[in-house]
């Protein structure tokens, strides 16, 4: 059990106990959820003494709708409902923020946060399916694979069961750099996949720096379009504009439009801290405990 | 040998495709993706009888895996065949993280392997990829000898739960199991009792070492015990350290790269448990080249007469216990 | 122990960009290919010294490896670096058709390498990369044990013409080998004396090996022989055949699945010439998961502790001779 | 030695001696070249007795203009010429039209043909270095990997040796379905490789059907367009539209367009023998001697 891992908890990273289930959900605002789901990467990560920081802050905004607003079908009281829609997170390394929503959502207790990327921990650096972690749908973090693994669950719920799921998977901008997401995207248009909603976290940042220098995927939009992809672009940190794209997809889905729903989110790695903010050094390291300090005096 | 006789030739992959069609039959959570050699690898007889369940993901081996993943963890047994060489080499990276790792039931069939795929050349003939599917965890590889194991080891591996690679050939090869014939997945079976050497064999060698040792029989007296070990993993552990236990040598025959695969795979339960000299009949850590199937075989010594060799040398081995280092890949290059 | 004294710990990743800097300097055809991740791979540094010979791939694995093919095919010596778990898997039909089967002069440095890489969890602790990498033709497969040793093999593969592969890791361990630490690709170095059993070891489990021999030392007056076998291709056939006849039993180790790695290696060899009881310490056949490097090697029993119990448990066998089937995994799984 | 391979030689099916060396290039017209071409395939693979037909024969209008006009530079006297342009045959399968190229060129007797496939010969089924044949640049066989070799040659030559070198990469269009070939493309624009000039032989024919059927690849310009290349389609059996976009190739080389450029050819596959054109049936299968009569016939 989590509680036995060794979690050297500071008082200042303690977790809210506050969770938003279904009933609660859009009531309450995007906002607050949002400044909960950054406040609670800063401390898992700054907990865990590694991992991906800026990334996920990045995507709070997006996340927070898609999990608490009416658009994604889930029970955390019964995790693998037979009609849930599913999240495929592709980009395995942006697992904290899924985590913080699973969390948030009522599928685990927030304090299990503390664990992130400890030994015996069900939060793996990237997400194992083998601990069973209630919410997650696929293990990931090879990049460009779990886009396919969407493509197939939203094959097997359009062509095989004739169900009314829907499928929504999110990459990275420097996971485009892949090719096998290339193949994922000319299968998902000619299987007409109108029930995938695919994400981009368009912040222009991978590892070695910005997307643009250390191998471009721009145009983007163009891309898409000419692999037969219906492409929303949109600021990632307005949540009318986030709300409006994944309506979007629920009317082309509805409608049957027969093309893949690609969202462009143009976001800012580490959004919500100043220090952080477009920052492409923080991909991939923690804050320390002051950093952590000075960010949750801006997360209030 | 009790039942088993030549009854003439057919491919693996027709027991292989056939199977297909029978699971579908049984199972209507089975799915095949087809990579654009769906006549060569004989998914189009599932296609056939399933065009709904049958999907074509074009030439792109990553994708199919990856796709197969999805639907496997949408409640589906999803199959992915193409030639072994793209089919356990292009995605080797997504067998490894979405469906060893996801331990999802996926199911990849491996067609044209083997050097026997003949004039297509070095690019074409798949004899390294056994090494790494056995490496990964929750992975089982089954390589059946003929026609009828190919058919019996597809059902089998489409009704357990979990990854599974199935590896099978191009080519006409000796049909001489039966319906009778035991399969089991992870127990390896003594088609030839004997005690004075263990010849274990998978593929297409199986029947070439039946056929060393009636010659070691009829020449020389000498009784080798032969073993189907169509499973590479799990391996059979008990059966082959008895083997090691009672015959006190063994060769190991396989149309793969002597490093890494069924042979490797033995080495590792014999000094484990109860170590004693082997040889190995394989491919000799190089590429093949393009020829016809039985003219690469001999070149590559790949037949009963290198497995009757072998066999000689182990056993002389066993009797004087000489140690001198001789590398695996000894026999001379061949000449062009 | 002669010249083998623990100075510090430094990882071997800073090895290989150092190395590749030397390399750089002394050699104007030695062009670098980034992954994204070029900061870890400490590729960084080449790109600093020699901007204009360095490129940026992005994170397309496939197209990195190929590319440096197609540099090769033009007189580079091209490295490729990135993470082990996707700079040889990713690109596996890319290394066995266009790399190896060109010949081409191409080099992967796979850093990141084993469970040490800690918390990122079981995607990135590649474990397998060494059983295909070993079963593919005209490769040379590295594990250094050290900073030093890391350096010296990185300018050994520069230096030599063909594929190889070199294996780093992200931690930092022990540093005990020197400038004058004999280092020749392909020759297995003999750490430690004796004669009651061999160890051997590669990678960042030498040094366990070494403390394991010093304990059986210590405690039980055995003399265990310890060999630094850097090179899994090829094989040094001589010194381990070497040591299995004068030792009698053998311990291999390595941060790596039991299955196809070298252990393996060294059991092929040691069936093929002198069948001894081996022991194999390494990953039992399962995926790794997240926590402190440390933490994780104590957890899967990859320390000089596992190495020492092996050590007793072969030396008993090679007392007893005993030949009940033991599997290669039989340490209990952990406990969550 | 190749006579020393038991060829199987029906007189019909005996090669011509003609070469085409350097001077004699351009001067005979193209269409005698390509029937020899045509010729010269048909007999390769009845002798054979297994290869692939009918994307080789749709190739050899191109291959003629490549290889005997004014664009590519090379010496068969000297197959390892230092400032040669290079070839590289990213779809292997596609070989026995190079072959014919190289022996028809005079890297080779066109005796040699005859041992196609043949255990022993320099002419392997797909490419193999391993063979030393003069003229090869590279072996191939796994779709989708020879168009990154030809970017990393062209890398080398522009951004390293900085010489004016080019390379001419030929790859299918069931190939485009390969997500590494978008990985090709993405770097080629990025890296500005106007010495690339990419050829797609766009036969729609692929192993299981029309590739528009099996995993669609269209609309094909605007995909390239959108990964940053120069696009140019034109009928590929016409050698006035060959000659015309090999000679864009050259300017957009030579003004240093910062593009690769990429030739798409509308082809049939199995050109030139009725029974054969446009079937994908005759991807992979050589013809019976009956056919070959049949089609030697038509190939006058
Ligand atoms: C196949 C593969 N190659 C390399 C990596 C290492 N890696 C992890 S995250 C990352 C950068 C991803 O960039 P992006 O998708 O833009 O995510 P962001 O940096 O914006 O979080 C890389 C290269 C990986 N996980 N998988
Ligand atoms: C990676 C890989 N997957 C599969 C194959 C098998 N294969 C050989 S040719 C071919 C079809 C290629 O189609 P296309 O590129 O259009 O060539 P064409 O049929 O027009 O000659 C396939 C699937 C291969 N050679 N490599
Ligand atoms: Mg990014
Ligand atoms: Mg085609």
């Amino acid at each position: 059990m989590f509680n036995e891992i060794d979690c050297n908890m500071n008082s200042n990273l303690q977790f809210s106990k506050v969770q938003f289930p279904n009933e609660k959900r859009v009531a309450t605002g995007y906002a607050p959820i949002a400044l909960e789901i950054r406040r609670d990467i800063v401390k898992m990560l700054t907990l865990a003494k590694s991992g991906h920081t800026g990334g996920p802050m990045g995507l709070a905004d997006f996340m927070a709708v898609l999990y608490f607003g009416k658009f994604m079908k889930y029970s955390a009281n019964e995790p693998q409902m037979p009609d849930r829609d599913r999240f495929v997170l592709s980009g395995g390394h942006l697992v904290p923020v899924l985590y913080s929503c699973l969390a948030r959502a009522g599928f685990f207790e927030p304090d299990e946060l503390s664990t992130l990327r400890k030994f015996g921990s069900r939060l793996q650096g990237h997400p194992g399916l083998d601990t069973e972690l209630p919410g997650l749908e696929t293990s990931s973090g090879s990049l460009g694979q779990g886009i396919s693994i969407a493509v197939g669950m939203a094959m097997a719920d359009k062509l095989v069961d004739h169900n009314d799921r829907k499928v929504f998977c999110l990459t990275g901008d420097g996971e485009l750099e892949e090719g096998a997401v290339w193949e994922a995207a000319m299968a998902a248009a000619n299987f007409k996949l109108d029930n995938l909603c695919w994400i981009v976290d368009n912040n222009d940042c991978q590892i070695d720096g910005r997307v643009r220098d250390v191998m471009s995927i721009y145009p983007l939009a163009e891309k898409f379009e000419a692999f037969g992809c219906n492409v929303i672009e949109i600021d990632g940190h307005n949540f009318e504009q986030i709300v409006n794209a994944l309506d979007k997809f629920e009317q082309n889905n509805k409608n049957k439009s027969g093309k893949p729903t690609v969202i462009i989110l143009k976001t800012f790695m580490g959004q919500g801290v100043s220090f952080m903010q477009d920052k492409y050094s923080w991909h991939g390291i923690p804050p320390t405990e002051e950093q952590a300090e000075m960010a949750l005096q801006e997360l209030k | 040998m009790k039942n088993i006789n030549l009854q003439g030739k057919k491919t693996t992959r027709h027991g292989f495709g056939e199977a297909l069609v029978e699971l579908g039959e049984k199972h209507d959570n089975v799915v095949v993706f087809g990579g654009d050699i769906t006549g060569s690898v004989m998914t189009s007889f599932f296609q056939k009888k399933f065009p709904e369940r049958f999907f074509s993901i074009g030439i792109a081996e990553q994708n199919a895996t990856t796709i197969a993943t999805g639907m496997a963890l949408s409640g589906k047994i999803a199959f992915f065949s193409s030639y072994s060489a793209f089919a356990a080499f292009r995605n080797a990276d997504q067998l490894r993280v979405s469906v060893c790792y996801n331990n999802a039931n996926v199911k990849i069939g491996g067609g044209h392997s083997g050097i026997t795929v003949g004039p297509d050349g070095a690019t074409h003939q798949s004899l390294e990829e056994v090494s790494f599917l056995r490496a990964l965890p929750n992975m089982t590889v089954v390589v059946p000898c003929d026609y009828n194991e190919a058919k019996k080891a597809t059902i089998a591996i489409g009704e357990m739960y979990g990854p599974a690679y199935i590896r099978f050939g191009r080519s006409s090869v000796p049909l001489f199991t039966t319906d009778e014939t035991p399969f089991t997945l992870g127990k390896a079976e003594v088609f030839r009792e004997g005690a004075d050497v263990a010849i274990v064999a998978c593929g297409l060698m199986v029947w070439p070492a039946l056929l060393a040792a009636e010659e070691l029989k009829k020449n020389l007296g000498i009784e080798a015990r032969v073993i189907n070990n169509h499973t590479i993993k799990p391996i059979d552990g008990e059966t082959l350290t008895k083997a090691a236990v009672e015959c006190g040598c063994i060769v190991t025959a396989e149309e793969h790269q002597v490093y890494g695969g069924l042979g490797s795979a033995v080495a590792e339960v014999v000094v484990k448990n109860a170590p004693v000299p082997m040889e190995f009949v394989g491919m000799k850590d190089r590429f093949g080249t393009s020829g016809e199937p039985e003219e690469l075989l001999e070149k590559f010594d790949l037949n009963w007469q290198a497995i009757y060799a072998s066999t000689l040398k182990v056993i002389e081995r066993k009797n004087n216990g000489n140690c001198e280092y001789r590398p695996l890949t000894d026999i001379p290059k061949y000449e062009k």
